[in-house]
């Protein structure tokens, strides 16, 4: 393994600690967190695809000249992602809220009247 | 029902709220030319709004943020979006029909390479950046404000 | 049982990224960077925009972004439909 | 008309979202003016999905582009000779424009069920807009040829989805679906994303095309194959992640069950061009149709047992979706473990695994509506509180009947047309496999004599329940037509629709990557 993937494994690490707190934390809330983990470590694993060593943005106003500039595709795509876990969490977090007006709590073994 | 915060954080807001509306303002500008663009101003107006939120409560913005006003506005924003899309449609949709037509924001730019920023260039990019910016910070406040007044009702019952 | 068949599979979708991030191409080093550096070259002169971001956000990947605006718009409209006053009968 | 047709792809986006942005501010005028603007936006829809068919099958089926954004120059060279396309680009062939048509049956229908249906309940124009969000981001999946594209309108269509999933928040069932749904759809949606990164960062580009003609089957292509798999199953609702499936289906409003499923097979498409257009042969595609063959069957057999012990009408018809979603499976499958060598009866394979998921949209969507005309009529969902609907919902009991049927795979329903090409061909693979789908079959039948027994026989119901308005029959009989004509001349629709679908896939891997890379 290269050390210099170092970014690629954190992005990684994040996504999995997502999925651990989706699979195994007990309240609502606490899954939505994991979710808006995830989404996270992706977002960051795209933002860290567009680098090149020594880029610089890729915006020409007053840039250094002869520069490399790093990826403008991975950070246009980053933006989308953001905005699109900005509304899934918000529809997300509305549920939670009618769940917690219906049921009374946010633990999930106690929100059970789908079964079978 | 307690609204707002207290009066120190009452007064900052005051003073920031207009500073940020008008940053997320001069983002949603230039977006052509410096990082930013519709989406990133329409979100720190959205924050200026959710800061007003917080710290005035519910009541106390209340006439003065209307969640349906706010839907209408986005949706004016979004349907403005659609039409530039279909500004192009002559040759296909999306077409950037105003770039270095001659006209608004149809200006060439020079000089290539690293220069101070052309204003008026970009074709429709910087009318795309504003029907976004509205869209963004009309639909993120209308998100904001009917949520928290959703919880807070919530914690009165 | 039921618990350690999720915790089998966490651990095997972990295993799987894990390695995905590691057999990676360096890190710095984008490959075919074709697409990319078009995008860098052309944008003043094709879009008029000094900043390349924008020039694909909103020209060369304009329908994304238009799907990322409906997106948004999808979330408002569903966040303001479940919090909608009910009729006297729905309640 | 030649503009219109070349335009046909974008408009096909585009207008629905134009309905979906429009809806609410049309909506303040009055109900009147906002059930005509959906209505005529629905419609138009449909005659832009039927032109775009035609123009498409009057090809054959050869793929066909539209470059977003530009005209000249979409495509980058890079010093290896190979080249990028630089813009989103639509890729138009047989099996998205057979899907395209599916969509445009079942959402059309249940647009015009939904105005009878949603005429007392509040938030109308809401969820009329939700509707036609649902409408374009399907359309978009279908018509996609970006992969980044693609995941923008797997995201539309969930998040129009759960809203319209939690649409009826005074069910605490409701939105305990609606959260369930909306956090699977969006890790699945996660996965997707996660992939699409991964084939970026190897590749440089997003074109379906473009990484198609790249990939190597590389370390890097294997996970990213498995993400796609895993994330597009679980959306498409196959065992073993179909949890959430009987939820959404049963918990969503009537007429927007039936587009919920037009929304899973979306994203089964999604899954079929990935495994054949974007990694074809780069992968070992028989142990890959092995793996899709044992899901089918797990699909199937899970569906249907839990079927046979619901209470609940329209849990019951979710779960019998479910099952029809392993068919689906099983005749691609099938055709995708042989692909290789490619003998006659993996196409026939093929063709029946698209033939149903038309046929299926057609008599699920049928069943749903129907549960909704009955759950409205009985004010329960109750199987066991049911009995004697018959004597005053007469036609509503001959429309459920239909539908049923034409699930169960009973001849001349066109159920069994599909059905019975996939039983064939897939006995020829292995005799196993047919047996496990004809029993199940038979099990869906014994389901549903079970439903009829208990819903529409027996003494008649103290309040009379009355038949539904006019405004809910028509589209029910509209589906109930189709599911008659293409039982009654399956081999005409098999020809001039399902092959040119079924061609595009199975052998059309080079056309579609070399119309967009040139030469090929």
């Amino acid at each position: 393994m290269n050390i210099g993937n170092l970014p690629f494994v954190v992005a990684a690490l994040l996504v999995v600690f997502g999925i651990y707190t989706f699979l195994f934390k007990r309240n609502l809330v606490k899954l939505v967190i994991g979710v808006s983990l995830v989404e996270t470590g992706v977002n960051l694993f795209l933002v860290t695809l567009g680098y090149r060593t020594g880029g610089i943005a890729p915006i020409y106003t007053f840039a250094p000249q002869a520069q490399r500039m790093v990826l403008p595709t991975p950070q246009a795509l980053t933006l989308t992602s953001i905005v699109i876990g900005l509304a899934t969490t918000a529809l997300l977090l509305s549920f939670a809220v009618f769940i917690h007006r219906h049921y009374g709590t946010l633990d999930v073994r106690k929100v059970k009247e789908l079964q079978g | 029902m307690n609204s707002g915060m207290s009066i120190i954080v009452r007064t900052i807001t005051r003073l920031v709220y207009g500073l940020a509306i008008v940053f997320g303002f001069y983002v949603i500008m230039h977006g052509h030319l410096t990082p930013g663009g519709g989406f990133q101003g329409g979100a720190v107006v959205a924050s200026a709004f959710a800061l007003l939120l917080v710290a005035f409560g519910a009541a106390g913005v209340k006439g003065k943020l209307n969640a349906h006003l706010l839907q209408s506005l986005e949706e004016i924003g979004a349907l403005a979006f659609l039409a530039l899309g279909f500004v192009g449609i002559g040759t296909a949709f999306f077409y950037n029909l105003l770039a270095n037509s001659g006209s608004l924001f149809g200006g060439p730019v020079l000089p290539l390479g690293s220069n101070p920023g052309v204003f008026n260039a970009g074709g429709t990019l910087p009318l795309m950046n504003w029907a976004v910016g509205l869209k963004v910070m009309t639909g993120i406040a209308a998100i904001v404000i009917v949520m928290l007044i959703g919880a807070r009702k919530e914690e009165t019952e | 049982m039921r618990k350690a068949v999720i915790l089998v599979a966490f651990l095997f979708v972990g295993a799987f990224l894990l390695l995905a991030a590691t057999s990676m191409r360096p890190f710095g080093e984008p490959t075919f960077a074709g697409m990319d550096d078009h995008f860098i070259a052309e944008t003043q002169a094709e879009v008029g925009a000094n900043n390349a971001v924008t020039a694909v956000v909103f020209d060369y990947r304009g329908f994304d972004t238009l799907g990322e605006a409906t997106v948004l718009f999808a979330a408002v409209v569903g966040v303001l439909a479940l919090f909608r006053r009910l009729r006297e009968d729905e309640a | 008309m030649t503009a219109l047709t070349n335009h046909a792809p974008v408009l096909l986006i585009a207008i629905p979202l134009l309905g979906a942005f429009a809806v609410p501010l049309i909506g303040k005028l009055g109900r009147g003016a906002r059930d005509s603007f959906v209505g005529l936006i629905a419609l138009v829809t449909a005659a832009v999905a039927g032109l775009l068919a035609a123009s498409v099958f009057g090809r054959a089926g050869a793929p066909g582009l539209y470059v977003l954004g530009g005209h000249q120059g979409f495509a980058v060279p890079l010093p290896s000779g190979m080249s990028i396309p630089i813009r989103i680009i639509l890729e138009i062939d047989g099996m998205s424009a057979f899907m395209a048509l599916i969509t445009a049956l079942v959402t059309l229908t249940g647009a015009f069920f939904s105005f009878s249906y949603w005429r007392e309940r509040s938030g109308g124009t809401m969820f009329f807009s939700l509707l036609m969000l649902l409408t374009a981001g399907i359309f978009g999946m279908e018509l996609t040829g970006d992969m980044f594209n693609f995941f923008v309108f797997l995201e539309i269509t969930s998040i129009a989805a759960c809203g319209l999933i939690g649409f009826r928040v005074w069910l605490k069932t409701s939105q305990e679906a609606g959260f369930k749904v909306m956090a699977l759809y969006t890790l699945s949606g996660l996965f997707v994303l996660l992939a699409i990164g991964l084939l970026y960062g190897q590749y440089g580009g997003l074109n379906i095309a473009y990484l198609a003609s790249a990939l190597t089957g590389s370390t890097i292509d294997i996970v990213a194959l498995g993400l796609l798999l895993t994330g597009l199953a679980m959306k498409a609702g196959a065992v073993p992640l179909h949890m959430w499936a009987p939820d959404a289906y049963g918990e969503a409003p009537a007429p927007m069950s039936a587009v919920l499923v037009a929304n899973s097979q979306a994203s089964l498409y999604g899954l079929f061009r990935i495994l054949f257009t974007l990694f074809g042969v780069t992968v070992s595609v028989a142990a890959l149709g092995w793996i899709l063959i044992v899901l089918a069957l797990l699909t199937i057999f899970v569906g249907v047992t839990m079927a046979l012990i619901q209470n609940d009408i329209k849990r019951l018809i979710a779960y019998s979706a479910v099952s029809q979603i392993g068919y689906m499976l099983l005749g691609v499958g099938v055709g995708l473990a042989v692909s290789v060598a490619k003998p006659d009866f993996g196409f026939v394979a093929m063709q029946g695994g698209i033939f149903h998921m038309l046929n299926d949209a057609a008599c699920i969507g049928l069943l749903f509506l129907g549960s909704g005309v009955i759950i409205r009529a009985t004010g329960t969902r109750d199987l066991n509180k049911m009995g004697g609907l018959a004597h005053s919902m007469k036609w509503t009991t001959v429309l459920f009947m239909i539908g049923a049927f034409a699930l169960a795979g009973v001849p001349p329903f066109n159920g069994f047309a599909s059905k019975f090409l996939i039983y064939e061909a897939s006995f020829k693979l292995s005799p196993f496999l047919a047996v496990v789908a004809v029993l199940s079959s038979i099990l869906l039948l014994a389901v549903f004599v079970k439903v009829f027994q208990a819903a529409f026989l027996g003494a008649k119901p103290a309040g009379l329940p009355r038949e539904a308005p006019m405004g809910m029959m028509i589209p029910m009989v509209a589906l109930a037509l189709v599911v008659i004509v293409f039982g009654l001349f399956p081999g005409f629709f098999v020809d001039k629709i399902v092959t040119p679908a079924a061609n595009a896939l199975w052998y059309g891997r080079d056309a579609y990557i070399g119309l967009v890379l040139g030469g090929g």
